[in-house]
Formats: C-alpha cells, structure tokens, sequence
C-alpha cells in the first residue's frame, strides 16, 4: 500500500486569500467500532472556489462529506465556518447554516412529489395553507436551471435515475448557499446533462459560493475544479491546485502507482454463430420491435441518451416487464421462457443500473447478498455451508477489489462504488456466458475502472459475451467491438470497426432521421421504420 | 412473468395511478349496486341514513387512522380508548349533571377531548420516544386503556344520568338541514383532516416521514414529533367519536369499542391509504367506513346467509372489494 | 290472512351459551314457520351492542316489525332504541336482561343471574360447612357476569369461606384451564372450585384431572351445558349439581310472542325463571342431547 | 491490485451481533427473576412444566409467523384458522374412530395438517396472486374460518369422542425423557424452522424478499412463491399446534383461539424479528412465547393487581420487556 509519492503532502499550496475559509474541517477523525475510516482530515473550502475531492472506491470521500454536512457526527475533530467553530448536530442545522449536501445515493421521499420533496422541511405557505403554486413554479424554475426534464408534480419514485439525481440536485439550489457539496452528481447523469450540471456549478463559483465536488469522471474534475485534494485509505495525501495537476497524475495519486492504459486492446471481430439473438422485442413503456445479436467473444455496446429505454429493454429480455418477442434463442435453442431464474439457468445474467433500489439488500449482510442469486454453489448435499459461504465472499472480495473494513458489515454501509464492485460480483457468482451490464462502472475509481474493462476483456476472451449499457461514450468507444444505438425505444443504428466514435454515437442518438446518422453506418432495419411514435418514454432528453 | 412497470424502489406493492383515488368511490358504488339489486329495503331513506349516519363512529376515528397510517405507524388501541374516553365522559357528565343541568354534557365533551389527546399522546410517546414498534406499543395501550373501563365500570357498565339523556340525544339522532347530526360531524372532521393533511405544512410532513423517515430527518422534519402529533389527533378525533357515540348508547361498558380497531384499519386500506406509510386518503377513508356499514347492513337486510356465516360472508366481500379496487386500477 | 313479522334480535355465538341462544332462536324459527305460514320469524344475531343497536335500526326501517323478542347484550345501551321500535306500535319480547325502563317491555322472560349465583353458593356453603377456601373463574367484563358473581359473594361474604381468588377466564374453556393451574400453583390448599359458566369448568376439571390434587372437593359451573349435565346425571362427586340458565328461554320468549298472532290467549307480563338446582335426580329435564349447548 | 484479503477481520467484532440477538434472552431471564421474587410458588417444578407446556401453540404458531413476516407479510387468521383446523380434525377423528379405533388420530391429524396447508395456501394466494395487503387479507379469511367453525360447531362445541381421549392424551399431558410433548414439539419446529430459514435456500429468499421484494425479483427469486410459501409453512405450524392442542380438552369451540393472533405477532416482535419483514430469529421468537406466558402466569399468582386491571399491567410489562430490550442494544 505504502507506495513512494510523486509529491508528498508539503506541496500544500499555500491559502493566498485573507478571508477564512467559508468551511473547514480540523483533524476531523470517523470510526465505526474497530474501523477507522476517516482520520485526521484537514481541508478548507473557500468562498468562489471549486474544491474537488477525489480518491478510490472507500477512500473515505462521502464519509468526509457527510461529516462537512452533519449527516454524520465525526468521532474527533471540528469544523470551522468563516472561522467560527460550528456543531452541526444534524443534516438540517448544516443547511439552516448554510451547507448543504447532494448525496451520493438518492434520498428523497419516493411518494411525494418532485416539489414537495425540494420543499420538505421548509414550506412555503399562505397564512395557514400550504403555498402549492408557488413551490411548484419555484421547483419549475430550479430544475429548468439546471436542465432537468421532471416537472415538479412528478412523483419521485416514478421518475428514472437520472431525473431523480437532478431532483435532488434541484434541492440543494432552492435556497442561496454559502457551501454547496456535491458527491458524485453526475454518476447517473448523461452528457448533456453532465454539461448543464457543470455550467450551474460555475455560476455558483461566480456568485461567491464555495464548492466541493466529488467525481470520478477526472475530465470534469480537471475542467472544473480551482483546487484537488486527494485522500487515501481515509488520509489526506495533500491538496493541489489544479493547475498543477494533469488527469493521469490525479489518477497516480489517488491509486498511489502508475496507471495503465485504461482500456483493453480490441479482440480480433468475433466470428461464428450469435450466442443470443433476440428478434423483435417490444416492452411496455419501453422498446420497439428491438432486434439484436451478441456473439461468442463480442462486447456489444449499447448506446442511447437516457430515457431512450435501454434499460426497459433489457428488463423486458430479463422478464422483469412485460414484454414480447417473435423469437429468442440462446446458443441456437429457442428460449420458452423468461424469468431472471430461468435466464440465469441459460447462463445470462442483467445487472441493474438501480444497485440501491434493485440490486443490494441493503440491510443484509455481504454475504447472503452475494450468493442470493447462485446459492447452489455454497450449497452442499443438505444445507447451506457457511463456510463455504465465507470463502466466496473472500475470494470475491479479493478478485473485485471490493474495500471493506469487516466482512460483516451490511451492504448498505459499503461505499457506493464498492458496493457496485460487489454486485457485479454477485451476478458473476453464477458463472453465466451472456452477461448484461447496466451502467458497468458507474461510482466506479478510475483505477478499478480499467480493471472492470479487463475483467470484462477477459470474459469475453474464454469465449463468453457481454452486453454493455453505458452512458459514458468512452466506455463505449473503448470497450465495445459492436454499439446499437436507440433512440425512444428503438434501435435506430449500429457502429462498428472505426465508426464507434462518440459523435457518431451522440449523432444517431439524438438525430431527427436515423438514416443521415452517418450513411456509411449499417442501419437497422427496424429503427429505420416509421419515427411517429405513439409510444410513451417518460423523459426523451433531445 | 411478472409484469410490474414501477420503478419504485420500495417492497411494498402500490399503486399511483389516478384510477386509485377513485377505487374506493367505486368499490362503495359497487356495493351499493348490489345492495340495491338484492334488497327492496336496502334503498329506503330511512335506511340510507341509518347507515351513514351509524358509519361516523368509524370514519371519524379512520380519518384520525389515515393521519398515523400515512406517517407510517399503526394504533391498536383505538377501540379501547373510545370505551375508555366514553368512561370518563360519563362520568364527568354524571358528576356535572346536578349542579350544571345539561351543560354538563360540554364539560363532558371538553374533558373528552383532553382526555383523547392525552390517550394519543400517550401513544405517540411510547412509540417515538421509547421507540417501540407501533403495533406491539398500541397493542399493550389497548390493554391498558380495556382494563381501565372495565375498573371504572367494576365489571359492568356505566350508564349516563337519565336527566341528560333528552338533551344529548339530538346529537346523534338530530339533523341541521337535513343532514344527520354525525354525518355533518364527519363531514367536519374529514374536510378538517384532508385540509390538514394536504393543505398544510404538518400534513405534507406526516406523508413525508411516512414515506421515508430518514429523508424527513434530513430535511429537518421531527420525525418525533410529526408521529406523535398523528397520535395525538387520533386521540381526538376518537373523543369526537365517544361525543356523538354516547347518545346512542347512553352507557359505556368494557366491551364498547371492541375490535373497533380492526375496522378502523380495514377502512382506512380500503379507502387507498398505505399500510405502510406516505399516502393518504381522507375521503377513501369515508368511503371505506361506508362501504364496512353498508356490507355490515346488507347481512342483516338480506336472509340468504346462516346467522352463523355472517362473519364469513363480510370477510369474502372485503376481500372482493379489494380485488375489485385491484382490478379498476 | 295478514302476514306478521316477529323480528328476533340476539347476540352472535360467541362462546357456548350464546351459542345455545342461536340455536334455539334458530330451532324457534324454523318450527314456528313451517306450523304457522302467516307468521314469518327474522332472527338476526349481533356481536356487539353497537351492531346490536344497528340491526334494530335496519331491521325497523326495512319493514313493518309486529313483534321483536330481543335478548339485548346490556340493558342500558339497548333501551333507547327498543323503545324507538316500540314507538311504531311493534309488541316488544325481552329476554334475560331487562331494559332499564321496563314499562317498555310487553313480555319479560328472564334468567335470574344472580339467583344462579347465589343458589349454587348456598348449596357450596352448605355442603362446606360454611367453612374453607375457595376459588372462582368469572367471564368477560359484563352485567351477566358481574350479577353472577354478585349473588356468588353477596352468599359467601355471610359464610366463613374465604374466596381466595376472582379471575377472568373470558368464558373460554382454554383460559380456564390455564387459570386454575395457576390457581392450583399459587394455593396449596382449596376446597372448592366455582366457575360462572360450564364452558369454563370444562376446562378447570382438565386442570384438576393433570393436577392429580385430592383435596378439592367440588368444582361447579353453572349454565346448564350438554356435557356437565352429563356429570350430574352420572353423579360424578366433584360436579353433583348444576344450576340452570337455559339459553331455551330465548325459545320460549319468541314462542310466547307468536301466540299474540295465533290466535291463542295473549301472553304479557314477566316470566322469570327460576335457578334451580339441577341434581342427579332432576338432571332429565335439562338435558337437551340435540342442542349445541 | 492493491487490496488484500487478509487485513480484513473475519471473526465478528465483539459487542456487534450477540447484544441484539439475546436481548428477548435476556428481557425473558428478567421476567424469570422478577417472578422468583415476586412469588414463592412460580419457580416449582410443576408451575414452570405448566407454563413452558402451555406456550407451546403461541410459540409453534408465531415459529411459522416468523416466516410471514421476515417475508414482509403477516397473517391475522392463525388463531380462527387454529379452531377451523381444530374442528376439522376432530370431526374426521370422530368419524374415524368407530372403524380405526385409536388410529383415527392418526388419520386426523393427517387431515389437519393438509387442512392447514391448505388454509395457509388460500392466504398465500389472495395476498400474492391476489395483491391485497396481507392485513386486510387475512383480516377477511379470519373472518371465514372464526365463521365455518362457528357453523361446524352450531355455534356450541365439538367434542372429540370419548374413546380418543385416552389413547390421545399424553400428546398434550404426556413427556419423553421429563420433557412435555409439547414442549418437546416446539422444540423440533424449532430445530426445524430454524434449519429452513437460516440454512436453506428457501430461506434465505424468504428474508431477501422481506428485506427487499425488488431486489429480490431481480435477483431471480419468485416473490409470490416464496410468499405463498410462508404462508403454507404458517399453516402447517397451526396445523402442529392443533394436534398438540386437542387432547389438552378434547374440543373445538368457536371461542378457540380468539385472539392467539395477536399474542403470536407480539411474540414474534419481542424475539427481535421485525414487523417490516427482512429479518427473522426462530429462538428469539420461542422467547418471546414464554414470557407472554410467564407474564400471565405471574399475573395469577400475585396477588398485587386487581382483577380488573390485569389486562392494564400485562400491557404495561410488554411495553416495558420491549424498552429493556431497547436499551440493552
Ligand atoms: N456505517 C458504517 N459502518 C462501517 N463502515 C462504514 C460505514 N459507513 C461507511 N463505512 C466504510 O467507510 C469507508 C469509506 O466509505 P465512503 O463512502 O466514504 O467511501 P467513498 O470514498 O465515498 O467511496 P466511493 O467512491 O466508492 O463512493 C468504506 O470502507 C465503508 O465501508
Ligand atoms: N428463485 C426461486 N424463487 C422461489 N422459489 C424457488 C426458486 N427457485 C427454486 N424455488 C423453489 O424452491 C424449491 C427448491 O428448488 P431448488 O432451489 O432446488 O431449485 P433450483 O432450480 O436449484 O433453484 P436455484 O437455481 O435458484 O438454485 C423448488 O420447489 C422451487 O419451486
Ligand atoms: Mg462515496
Ligand atoms: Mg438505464
């Protein structure tokens, strides 16, 4: 672990400005029993600056955070504001004080709307009565700001991710801030959402605010931030101006070694007959007639704005909407039929984009989170072998790099990215030949980045396939040796070789008529049909 | 194949639709169908207002339910307070009565209200406070609450001074414009409760810290107190409920109110709310209370079932009126 | 000939005697129907007096009531409304328990709850010797139990007995069982045993029969059932005697009011029936093999 | 790759899991106690073989509710299934016994347990296939089976024949190697429960699905089989606890475990299993059926509590077990 440091903690840019620091945290030190997961955290925020904070999966970044925002009560250390020490008792006194904080995980209430969510706790009334109308023009006028598509009448359980993220996003602007936190807001977001998320963190640097930002997108940590600090296994390694930083040395920093180049070399094409090959699939609320085929070796991509119901269509496949097909067939048999179970029996497994809501029982243990879906193999003749268990659970710790103080924690108190580590280890616990991956790396440190693109490299080396969604084009571009492009609920384009580039990808998935995509791209028959869609995706982003 | 399009990342199943809303209107309209179609006398007016007007008792203490239901927790012990406000009420009304005359039924009904609100508070603090899970805390309060009418009554019951009798009696046999005296009472409390639960900032929270606690706590939202205040209401709309109660009966014995609870929730659910918190349907609600009266009504009118069945029959019509609830959305 | 209605409004079975009151409210029905075609008889039973009240409600509003035997679950919260029915010119039949203004009532046919009580007290305290210690069962919290009970102690208090217990066992044979184990874990000693209704000395017998204890020389119920009755008859020594509170009378009240329409000499006025020992020698007239109860 | 495996701990932290799993221990150790020294006849022999042997129906019936609920469910009809099933067998015994002799019980017992599976599979699918909250749904089959026993029994009682009793009554009274039958029973379903849930698959897709019925779904795992299942599987506990039920007095009455629902989910609550689903603890739940049944127990022997106010106290001392347990985590 103890690798030597290109640039050790001294190189602390000295503070030029005279005001103290809107925020700061002194020796701030968080254990949970025996773990200690933040120690000695020293950091300062300034009015007008963009402070971003990154590290790997557990680094202790959210942790430092929720401490900042009174989510959490540190176990040593305090906090200053504009050099007054301040107790945050809890998340509401840090926003009466001006800090507010954008989780990393959604938290809003599931029932209610858009609107009253943003306003809970601090309504907005007339005499005795709840203001509605203005609350909702208020929510209206937020979200436009920041480019979100919901309105605010919109339930939030209903709303997609994304929608969710900037709703919640939307929430902590209501009000002026003297601190804003954001913790990875733009993991669930897509390009051009990403875009307007960043414009808005700038107008808030320009209005005097001060702001931390988490991500592991160090593009948009290099195009925004005046100031980096890296933490480590819960240490500060030191604060940087960002000037002084490029993405790679961001990366060697926070991994603490070289990196290597983040995405595996391309397979030779893959040849031979299609491993699965779905024809005309149409999901409710979801997808069109969608036609695909993924074959022995091949990394199919798939690409799409969000709301264009990638996701819904491969939860259609997978049974988990309903849905209908002319015909599927996996390895050149006919599947009859289609639940999760009888798909994993097949050998395909989906993993879902939704890790808190569909993926993770939260409140459960790692280790019956792991194995739920494949109990047969820590099964012997009678029962379930714990030990058995145990070893699974250590081994996939090992082999996804999963950061964990106890193997006994529950995998709701597991960092966000690890948490994602480890459900891409509990669908591969089945040991399945078509994986589908929703979001694969999303929370996801650069440096396990290139290790889930590798893992996925190998995979489909031993002669198995994957179907990557992704809303990272990178990801796509590096990765995939096949994209499908959909667009409201069609497939309306498919790259390959040297045309998977990111303009082609973004071009077919918001262009009005598939077919000027990119001429030179095979087109999809069925996308290619009639674009008057009478279908009802919630949240067309073009 | 499972086919369920919610994205909701909560276990309970639910429903969102606006069919939902109307679901209860339309079971109670379903029942009133049939209750038309199978009895001449069902649909008399005199019987038609027997069966609102006998339906406020419920629907007022259920509007109290929808309050903690939506903030996520559960009161048992409802139809043990009712027999033990009603307790009290009498007593305090008897021991009034000579030297106040028929005004003693307002300091009867006042220290009802008090008396309501302290049960709820009660309630409300055991289950914050002490951090019980509701159900157990409302069941031991349920105790509580039965074995003290059953102390007050030395076993027997409590009967209301026959001087008060003509006076109280237009409260639940009256009617201002034609509307039975009770059912302008639930109509109140109902436009009260759905004001208060939708129009105010209480309310807003109530759902909210139904809906997800912890957000609520985030947001600054006294989880505490927002519970123990559904409590609290609860306690008051069941002294309402004992005030045009009493004058039906004249007397409170320790078995007044029994398993009054289990409709209380029966109706609540029927009428939309969640079991598990952060939805509300005041007028569900009614609807809910109405449509247990009018099944209950319909037993008695009609001859086709074995007294001893009855009980059978009423669990099967719930059970279809919500499969019908079900099947409109 | 004019058809009448006889309106029959009694508690739900929910334990043995009221149990019994259905099934003869129901036998009633049945016969009086098939041997008097003019006369149509609508029982209606209620679980609690607040559901009682109601069905006297529907059962009024729905048509013309001639007549209403009605057994009420407590006299006070009934009285208001059997006097609404009355208004409407509806003969009125009460049974067991009398409302509280009895100029209401055209016929009165009652149980004596306290004499079942204190009857089977005296006889206790006689065979006692006025002297020992004793244990009692009651049921629910109601007026029933309370007069029972009343009469029981109102006897005893006159006596050197020592009633070393009251307890509730809710008329339930399982909660009696369970009660006097405890009763016979808590007193080493106890002469006798009284519980307010059969169903609940079905259950203390079992308790004592495990127990395997000598010393009690009694255990009374009280109600009339099936299976005690059984006992008395087979002169078992513990349960020699009984004391009658015949759900039947709830057959006798609704066949008192059918004469009104039959032609036969109307009957009003207050018939109240007696508790009686029931011995091994009166034991046959008591004992109804085809009732539930 | 820069983590290791080895610097994880594997062994628990100390002070982590223990506390909350032997606080129902621990709150019914302190109700031991408060008995030995409030009474001096609670801690004989013969009192605490009564008491352990008659909570064996509580503790058979909430080991199935454990099931229910750690699936996200609950089920309200135990009790009234308790006494359909009861009455069942005991029709079939009697029916049988003139040919089979002894060996009716047998085929009655048989009978029962495919009664119960049966009632619990009804359950099961109204709340699963039916989607009604399991409240209401089993607030309606409460409502059927209290109704068909009522009516089996015309409303009085029916007796097992006089024949059955002796060959049958050591199931109840009789014990192997000194411990009662019951208990004896109780202690297999235990043994039994705690094998299914705790290492079997099904029951680890039981907890999933209380915890999380999405990520249970899209984990592969029929929620409305494994539902359905609990269900079956709480039938079937009801069913055990009939045939241990029936020699202790050889009768069915429609009073027959009036209210046992409510006991079995306290008890269950007071294991430590919560209400919410998600999570289940089989001896936590054995727990909680004896100090129910000791703190009835203690209710008789001492003299300190007038009879009205028993149900009060027992109120009070459940609401208390619960804050101990509270604050011994
Ligand atoms: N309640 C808790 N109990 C024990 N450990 C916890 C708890 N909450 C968090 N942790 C641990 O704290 C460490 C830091 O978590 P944190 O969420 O701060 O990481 P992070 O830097 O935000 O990572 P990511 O990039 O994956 O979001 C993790 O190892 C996590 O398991
Ligand atoms: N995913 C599931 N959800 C609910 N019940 C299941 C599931 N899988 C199996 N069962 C039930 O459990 C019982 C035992 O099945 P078993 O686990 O041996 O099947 P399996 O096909 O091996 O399951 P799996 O593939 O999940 O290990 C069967 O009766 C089956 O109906
Ligand atoms: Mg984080
Ligand atoms: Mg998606």
């Amino acid at each position: 672990m103890a690798a030597t440091l290109p640039i050790t903690a001294t190189a602390q840019m000295a503070d030029t400005s005279t005001d103290p620091p809107a925020l700061a945290a002194a020796g701030l030190t968080k254990t949970y029993g025996a773990i200690t997961v933040l120690s000695n955290a020293t950091l300062d925020i300034h009015a007008g600056e963009v402070h971003a904070i990154i590290g790997e999966n557990g680094a202790g970044k959210s942790t430092l955070m929720k401490l900042l925002s009174g989510y959490v009560p540190p176990t040593e250390g305090r906090l200053l504001m504009a050099g007054q020490p301040v107790d945050f008792a809890d998340a509401a006194v840090a926003e009466a004080a001006g800090v507010v904080l954008v989780h990393q995980e959604i938290l809003l209430a599931p029932d209610l709307t858009v609107a009253e969510n943003l306003f809970l706790g601090r309504e907005l009334s007339r005499g005795a009565m709840v203001d509605d109308r203005a609350m909702n023009q208020r929510t209206a006028e937020v979200l436009a700001s920041i480019g979100a598509h919901c309105r605010p009448r919109d339930r939030v359980g209903n709303l997609p991710l994304a929608q969710r993220q900037l709703a919640q996003i939307a929430r902590a602007l209501l009000e002026p801030r003297k601190v804003v936190i954001f913790d990875e807001p733009t993991a669930v977001l897509a390009n051009d959402e990403v875009a307007a998320l960043l414009d808005v963190v700038r107008g808030l640097r320009a209005n005097g605010v001060a702001v931390l930002y988490i991500s592991h997108r160090l593009d948009e940590v290099e195009a925004l931030a005046d100031r980096i600090t890296v933490l480590r296994d819960g240490k500060m390694i030191g604060t940087w101006p960002a000037s002084d930083l490029t993405q790679r040395k961001m990366a060697e920093l926070m991994v603490g070694r070289e990196l290597d180049v983040l995405y595996p070399a391309k397979r030779p094409q893959p040849s031979g007959s299609p491993l699965l090959s779905v024809d005309q699939l149409s999901v409710d609320h979801g997808a069109v007639e969608a036609s695909f085929a993924v074959r022995r070796g091949e990394v199919l991509g798939i690409g799409g704005m969000i709301g264009s119901g990638r996701t819904e269509l491969f939860e259609g496949l997978l049974g988990l909407r309903t849905a209908h097909a002319v015909r599927i067939d996996m390895a050149d048999l006919p599947v009859q039929h289609r639940s999760v179970k009888d798909w994993r029996e097949h050998g395909l497994v989906y993993l879902t984009e939704d890790r808190k809501g569909k993926g993770l029982l939260l409140e459960e243990p790692l280790a019956p989170n792991l194995t739920l879906q494949a109990l047969d193999r820590v099964h012997t003749r009678l029962a379930l072998d714990r030990s058995k268990e145990t070893r699974a659970l250590q081994k996939a710790v090992g082999d996804y790099d999963i950061r964990v103080g106890s193997l006994h924690l529950n995998a709701g108190q597991l960092s966000g990215g690890n948490q994602q580590k480890l459900l891409l280890a509990k669908v591969m616990m089945t040991d399945p030949s078509v994986v589908i991956i929703d979001e694969p790396t999303r929370g996801i440190d650069i440096g396990n980045k290139s290790q889930i693109y590798d893992f996925i490299d190998q995979l489909v080396r031993s002669g198995k396939a994957c179907i990557v969604i992704s809303s990272e084009l990178p990801e796509l571009v590096g990765l995939a040796d096949r994209v499908l492009v959909m667009r409201a609920g069609r497939v309306v384009a498919e790259l390959t070789g040297d045309h998977i580039t990111e303009q082609n990808v973004v071009y077919a998935a918001t262009s009005g008529d598939a077919h000027e995509a990119s001429p030179q791209d095979r087109l999809n028959r069925n996308g290619a049909g009639d674009q008057n869609d009478k279908h009802n995706i919630e949240y067309p982003s073009g | 194949m499972t086919s369920t399009t919610s994205n909701i990342p909560v276990a309970r199943p639910s429903g969102r639709i606006p069919w939902a809303a109307l679901g209860p209107f339309i079971a109670l309209a379903i029942v009133l169908l049939v209750g038309v179609m199978l009895n001449t006398n069902f649909a008399t007016g005199t019987n038609i207002a027997n069966v609102v007007t006998r339906s406020a008792f419920i629907a007022i203490i259920a509007i109290g339910a929808t309050f903690v239901i939506s903030s996520g927790c559960l009161d048992l012990s409802v139809g043990s307070m009712m027999a033990f406000v009603t307790g009290i009420m009498i007593l305090i009304m008897n021991r009034f009565e000579p030297s106040m005359g028929a005004n003693a039924i307002f300091m009867g009904a006042g220290a009802g209200l008090v008396v309501g609100a302290a049960c709820g508070l009660l309630n409300g603090v055991i289950v914050t406070v002490g951090k019980i899970e509701p159900f157990i805390a409302t069941l031991g309060t349920m105790g509580i609450f039965r074995a003290l009418i059953t102390w007050m009554s030395d076993g027997g019951s409590i009967p209301m001074d026959r001087a008060l009798r003509d006076p109280y009696r237009p409260i639940y046999f009256g009617d201002v414009l034609g509307i039975p005296i009770p059912v302008a009472i639930t109509l109140a409390v109902a436009l009260v409760g759905a004001f208060i639960l939708y129009r105010t900032k209480y309310g807003r929270r109530c759902t909210a810290v139904g809906s997800s606690a912890d957000v609520a706590r985030f947001s600054g939202v006294s989880v505490t107190k927002v519970r123990t205040m559904a409590f609290v209401i609860q306690g008051l709309c069941v002294a309402i409920a004992a005030i045009c109660y009493i004058p039906r009966l004249g007397a409170a014995t320790p078995t007044t109110g029994q398993l009054w609870e289990l409709q209380v929730i029966t109706a609540v659910v029927i009428g939309g709310t969640l079991l598990r918190g952060g939805k509300a349907r005041i007028w569900g609600t009614v609807a809910g209370a109405l449509i247990l009266e009018v099944i209950a009504n319909l037993m008695v009118l009609s001859n086709m079932v074995s007294e001893y069945l009855v009980a059978a029959v009423q669990g099967v019509i719930i059970i279809l009126a919500m499969l019908a609830h079900r099947f409109i959305k | 000939q004019e058809k009448k209605t006889i309106a029959v409004s009694i508690p739900a079975a929910t334990h043995g005697w009221t149990g019994g009151v259905v099934y003869h409210a129901e036998q009633a029905a049945k016969e009086i129907k098939a041997a008097f075609p003019n006369i149509d008889v609508v029982v209606k039973t209620s679980p609690s007096a607040t559901a009682q009240v109601s069905a006297l409600e529907d059962l009024a509003a729905s048509r013309k009531l001639d007549a209403l035997v009605i057994l009420p679950f407590t006299s006070e919260e009934l009285t208001g409304p059997v006097e609404q029915v009355k208004a409407a010119g509806t003969f009125i039949a009460v049974v067991d328990r009398g409302l509280t203004d009895p100029t209401i009532q055209d016929l009165y046919v009652a149980g004596d709850n306290i004499a079942v009580g204190a009857n089977t007290a005296k006889w206790l305290a006689d065979k006692l010797g006025n002297k020992g210690k004793i244990v009692v069962l009651r049921g629910i919290p109601t007026v029933i139990d309370d007069e029972r009970i009343k009469g029981f102690t109102d006897v005893m208090s006159k006596t050197d007995i020592e009633i070393l217990d009251i307890q509730y066992a809710n008329w339930n044979q399982d909660e009696a069982f369970k009660l006097m184990q405890d009763y016979l874990a808590k007193y080493p000693h106890i002469d006798a045993v009284w519980a307010n209704d059969d169903d609940m000395l079905l259950g203390v017998l079992e308790a004592m029969k495990q127990s395997g204890r000598k010393e009690i020389q009694y255990a009374l119920g009280g109600n009339g059932m099936k299976d005690v009755i059984e006992l008395v008859k087979a002169k078992n020594a513990i349960t020699p005697i009984s004391t009658p509170y015949p759900p039947s009378m709830i057959k006798s009240a609704i066949y008192m009011t059918a004469a009104q329409f039959t032609g036969q000499a109307p009957m009003r006025g207050n018939f109240k029936l007696d508790a009686p020992l029931i011995t091994p020698e009166n034991a046959d007239q008591f004992y109804f093999p085809d009732s539930p109860f």
